[in-house]
């Protein structure tokens, strides 16, 4: 296990790796979805932190955190997300689907998919090399996804050196995860017979303790975890979320959307007052909660890091970590190759 | 008439039904927000914001089509549809083949579909071949506001399961959802006449039934969607040279106008599939055997994406229908003797 | 609600179905894979006279009990099975598609499906027919399928007028549930938010008043409920069952297969001795318990039934359940009709 | 060389694989019991027994082969494929696309498919059009038993995804689990060449690789799996006639092997395909493009499913291809010119 400085080092990596994700695709030279995974540093660097050569992770729709921490080229996937044909997969991937065979670790897009995938991972590790485990990652949203729900079964049936790690933010792209689900996860989760976890995502140093007990248990061969890490979504779902530009610049940015919410609402033909209202009345609460979370300082896992450090040594790491950063994004656009 | 963009003019249909019938009800993720206007009107009640568990909303689209409803059930992008396909194969298509006829299944499944925005081969596969294979659906994959307009009156009049499919390059919300998200930094290449255009608010287009987008005597393209919009490119251009095309705007793959497809290939003796779904096994095979059926030997060739969707812009456009590859494709047709397609270029063979 | 003789009837008149179907396909005029539903008599019978017209089911590969409850016409139903052109489906359905638009009943032969069905049904019965309900039924098997987990999920989160319906038999074909189930099915339903009740589902009465209750709250609107029902399945998975047959006349019917596996165990190459071993246990205490469930009649739901009613009116109301099918048995041969 | 029934040559295939490799594992539901002896053999760590979560363990599957295992996953219908179908068509399919080669999926998936036993439409499907239609996998579908063992070994030793499918007519175990039950009371048209036949053990079959069953110039029949045995039994009768027919069994359905289409039917210039899977968007429409792209422009006819199975045995049987009907298209087929298909009797239209 690593210490606090190194845990540090790696939220702070990985935060500078995807404000450079932002600012490549904000520059228009990344495209599609880009889901950042700022928020959830703390929990990739805490997990990672536990794992050792041979353990293997399936990662969804945010991959870049637990890359990064484990210690993916990094130049080499900025060149993929630029689309290069010097990039980690030639260019064919992309975003949500960086791998590493080397590190035994693939990402997904379809939501729900990186748990079968996990379990996977954990059979062939208990198969081919004991002790080994793996870890799956994923959001609250995908913990009503079917394949996900079966694989709590499958994991405790099969008693897989697997943890389950939900990083719980809260929402799914615009939905609140409290209003499309029941009961709670955790609980959910226990039910299934897993061992489970709750801990604050935002702290590295608490994911790593849990999540180091949970291995430990799943490298003896008893019974897998599903570990709960409550994170905070900082950079909205992707970037350029209409629902966080909206919150931000209502009166410019969602002038469309408001007008056409508007001018609905008072339509003839349709529900009653009371419904309309409820409507409108939730969709004002969303923007309300984006527009709080938007870069909330409060839940940021690199300020909670940095507070327990030093300022001098923390200081020395995030200069550290940024200046690794752009270098590498300088070395991902160096020339000597164009599409 | 009024000018609607492409994913209004759907939207309209909705809401004219939603208003005039309250058996039509909108489920699926994100709905409160994606259709805040209907969510605003209509209320949580009949717009449904669902948990990302597409197979049970799904399954539970076709037990409430089946008990009175007439919803509206939206997958995201029809790339998911691998985690609620029994809804579809074994429910909604076949309970009208089980009590022979007696119990319908009024269901419209509104999903996104297509590639060129960058977003990887996960996000923007066609899949639409794989959707009519199925007996018991229709699949419709309009290419202008006026037709994706018509397509969902009729679908939600229908009393079959219809899948209705919106491509995201015609699609300016989809578009700015997924590609765009604010930036002035990117550009797509997005075809006018099908992101906008005039809508006659109401008027059906009937399901099974082609459009002649274009005529001219020498080739057939037959196409849907985006490609419509490529292949009236390339025509335009074609023509140039002296070669004119027919260009035939499917608008529906199931059931097929098969009318539609013969008569313009027994005039042209030469058919070009423009399809942006995977080669093989799907629509264009299926026009192949169509023409071969109708006794038609036409000069045949067909512009697909071959392979899994990569994410590099430039490897996507090479891998999506481009006004190019028609175009090439087309010279290579026009050169071959009618009845005899030139050898296709490159593809591999299943003994190499 | 029905009285204690008219539950009789229902289980009564479930059993004679079943029974003739067992005769027809093994005379060969039933085809393909025939599950019947004995042992789920006093379910089917339990919760039908808690429904009233506007009511739907949604139902799985063994509906029959159910639809005979409802009072779906019984000749036009053998005849379906017959694969009749007179058939209620005019054949082209069969034993695991009956269905019955009048009385908004439905069934399916992939597992899990009767769950989003049910939710669909409970969804168009709030919208279209306050006050109505919708029951779905499903066994423990199932209930580690994908759709139904997201069912439960779904049906909590948008509060459906749903009674969930687990028939636990403990088995999925020749799989002990307990094996490939982590937790309990209450437990787990519960922590989906559901409300929940466990009944014998050999006790009609028992099943009834729980069913009562549950579906009381869905009509007012209040939570869905899971109720889980332990039933016994009396007949196998489906008539010739291999296990059954194995487990009845090992020396004979199950000869090849004994054989096979004896010697596959002795095959050089392979596992150790212990993980042989355990194998071969295994397989034999499915015989064993196959063996024992095999027309047990300790937990027969019309035994138990019977019981409770004076043998007198038990044996004329048994009777005329008897006579009533053996007429709809008469009547589904009469020809007229031959393919 | 050794006789073995259809299932039986598959079982020494695993079998044989599992002892000599230890990736090897074999999953699924009650695969303890339906693969006893391997269970009785290696244990229940390499033979694991599911709970009916497809989609968990389909998807467990694709990540235990990307990490070192070669798993088998049992998927006991291939009608379930609805339930799992994102575990193979975004995830098994596509990691070597993604991965731009470097990462492969060693995965067979064994299923059954097929009807001829009156199971109802939800459990005789075919379906492998469908899943040709995906690129990234390979779909086999054999139709004796030396083909099932040969293409087992190879799916066995091949680097990607391998949909296996075992028609349920061919295989007596499932034949007699699914449809006999132990009783003399019924009657099944099993091809007997199909159910039971000599086998030399470990003699490969390479993936993509048709056989011709039977020669003659002056048509092509196309087939697989039992419809061979189908098509067999019609050019026998055909014979008589003077008419006589190439039939080739493809056996690998992805990739397909357009060669020896395209030399047997440059010689008949007639091609029938014989398809249990359903007639549109699939396989049938497939083998029209490749003779067409071929240059080739035969008389083509199908005959092929058209709707969802009837559960009724006798309309069942009108509904599979059966030697009456593969015979009947045949004939129209050789009374028709050249290059000119006789009109299809009774097909729909889109427009009617
Ligand atoms: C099967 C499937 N359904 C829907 C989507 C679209 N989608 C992408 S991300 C997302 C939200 C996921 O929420 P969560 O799992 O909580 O992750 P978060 O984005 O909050 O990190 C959705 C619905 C998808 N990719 N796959
Ligand atoms: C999705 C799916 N997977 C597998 C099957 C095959 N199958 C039919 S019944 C059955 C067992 C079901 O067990 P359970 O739900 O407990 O019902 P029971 O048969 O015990 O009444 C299985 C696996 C199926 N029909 N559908
Ligand atoms: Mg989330
Ligand atoms: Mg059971």
């Amino acid at each position: 296990m690593r210490s606090g400085s190194d845990l540090f080092r790696q939220v702070a990596r990985a935060r500078a790796f995807e404000d450079a994700l932002g600012a490549l695709w904000r520059e228009g030279r990344i495209s599609g979805e880009m889901h950042l995974g700022t928020g959830e540093e703390g929990v990739a660097a805490g997990i990672v932190a536990c794992l050792r050569e041979g353990d293997a992770v399936a990662l969804d729709h945010r991959p870049t955190p637990v890359l990064t921490a484990l210690g993916v080229d990094l130049v080499a996937m900025l060149r993929e997300m630029l689309g290069r044909e010097d990039g980690l997969h030639r260019g064919r991937a992309g975003h949500m689907h960086l791998m590493s065979r080397a590190h035994l670790a693939a990402s997904s897009g379809i939501v729900g998919s990186s748990a079968p995938l996990g379990a996977g991972f954990a059979l062939a590790a208990r198969t081919l090399r004991p002790g080994a485990v793996a870890v799956a990652f994923f959001g609250d949203g995908a913990a009503n996804q079917g394949m996900l729900l079966e694989t709590l079964n499958l994991a405790a049936a099969w008693s897989l050196p697997l943890l389950l790690v939900c990083k719980d933010n809260g929402w799914a792209i615009t939905t609140r995860t409290e209003n499309v689900t029941g009961g709670d996860l955790v609980a959910r989760a226990a039910a299934f017979g897993l061992e489970t976890a709750d801990v604050d995502g935002a702290d590295a140093g608490a994911v790593r303790d849990a999540a180091g007990a949970a291995i430990d248990r799943a490298r003896r061969g008893k019974s897998p975890t599903f570990l709960r890490a409550q994170v905070s979504r900082l950079d909205g779902h992707f970037l350029g979320d209409p629902l966080v530009r909206t919150a931000r610049a209502p009166a410019t940015e969602g002038r469309g959307l408001l007008a056409a919410v508007t001018a609905a609402s008072l339509a003839r033909g349709g529900a009653g007052l009371g419904a309309r209202g409820r409507s409108v009345l939730g969709l004002m609460d969303l923007l309300r909660r984006a527009r709080r979370e938007d870069r909330d300082t409060a839940r940021d896992p690199l300020e909670r890091a940095r507070r327990a450090m030093a300022p001098a040594e923390a200081a020395r790491i995030e200069d550290e970590a940024l200046a690794e950063v752009a270098r590498a994004v300088d070395a991902a656009g160096e020339s000597g190759w164009r599409a | 008439m009024a000018r609607m963009t492409f994913a209004g003019a759907i939207d309209a249909a909705v809401a004219e039904a939603m208003a005039r019938d309250p058996r039509v009800v909108v489920l699926g993720e994100d709905v409160h927000s994606l259709r805040a206007p209907l969510f605003a009107r209509f209320g949580a009640g009949r717009v449904l914001a669902a948990p990302i568990s597409e197979a049970a909303f799904m399954g539970a689209a076709v037990g409430a089509a089946m008990a009175g409803l007439r919803p509206v059930a939206e997958l995201m992008l029809v790339d998911f549809v691998g985690v609620c396909l029994d809804a579809l194969l074994n429910q909604a298509a076949k309970v009208e083949a089980f009590t022979a006829g007696a119990w319908k299944v009024p269901l419209v499944v509104r999903t996104t579909c297509g590639g060129g925005y960058g977003d990887g081969g996960q996000h923007e596969q066609a899949l639409w071949g794989l959707l009519a294979g199925i007996p018991g659906l229709s699949v419709v994959v309009p290419s202008t506001p006026a037709d994706a307009h018509g397509l969902m009156v009729s679908a939600l009049r229908h009393e079959g399961p219809v899948i209705f499919l919106e491509h995201k390059l015609l699609s300016g919300q989809w578009l700015e959802f997924m590609g765009r998200g604010g930036r002035e930094t990117v550009s797509f290449d997005v075809p006018r006449e099908g992101a906008e255009g005039e809508v006659t608010a109401g008027a059906e287009v009937a399901i099974g039934t082609a459009a002649l987008r274009r005529s001219g005597d020498d080739l057939t393209i037959a196409s849907l969607a985006v490609g419509v919009h490529r292949a009236l490119a390339a025509a335009e251009r074609l023509a140039t040279e002296g070669l004119r095309c027919d260009v035939l705007d499917l608008r529906t793959v199931r059931p097929m106008d098969r009318d539609a497809i013969v008569a313009s290939v027994r005039r042209t003796r030469r058919l070009l599939v423009v399809d942006e779904d995977y080669r093989e096994f799907g629509l264009s095979g299926e026009l192949a055997a169509v023409v071969l059926e109708a006794g038609l030997a036409p000069a045949f060739g067909r512009v697909c994406v071959d392979d899994t969707i990569p994410y590099a812009r430039h490897l996507e456009d090479e891998a999506l229908p481009s006004v190019e590859r028609i175009a090439a494709a087309a010279r290579r047709l026009a050169e071959a003797p009618h009845g005899a397609s030139p050898p296709p270029s490159g593809y591999p063979t299943a003994t190499s």
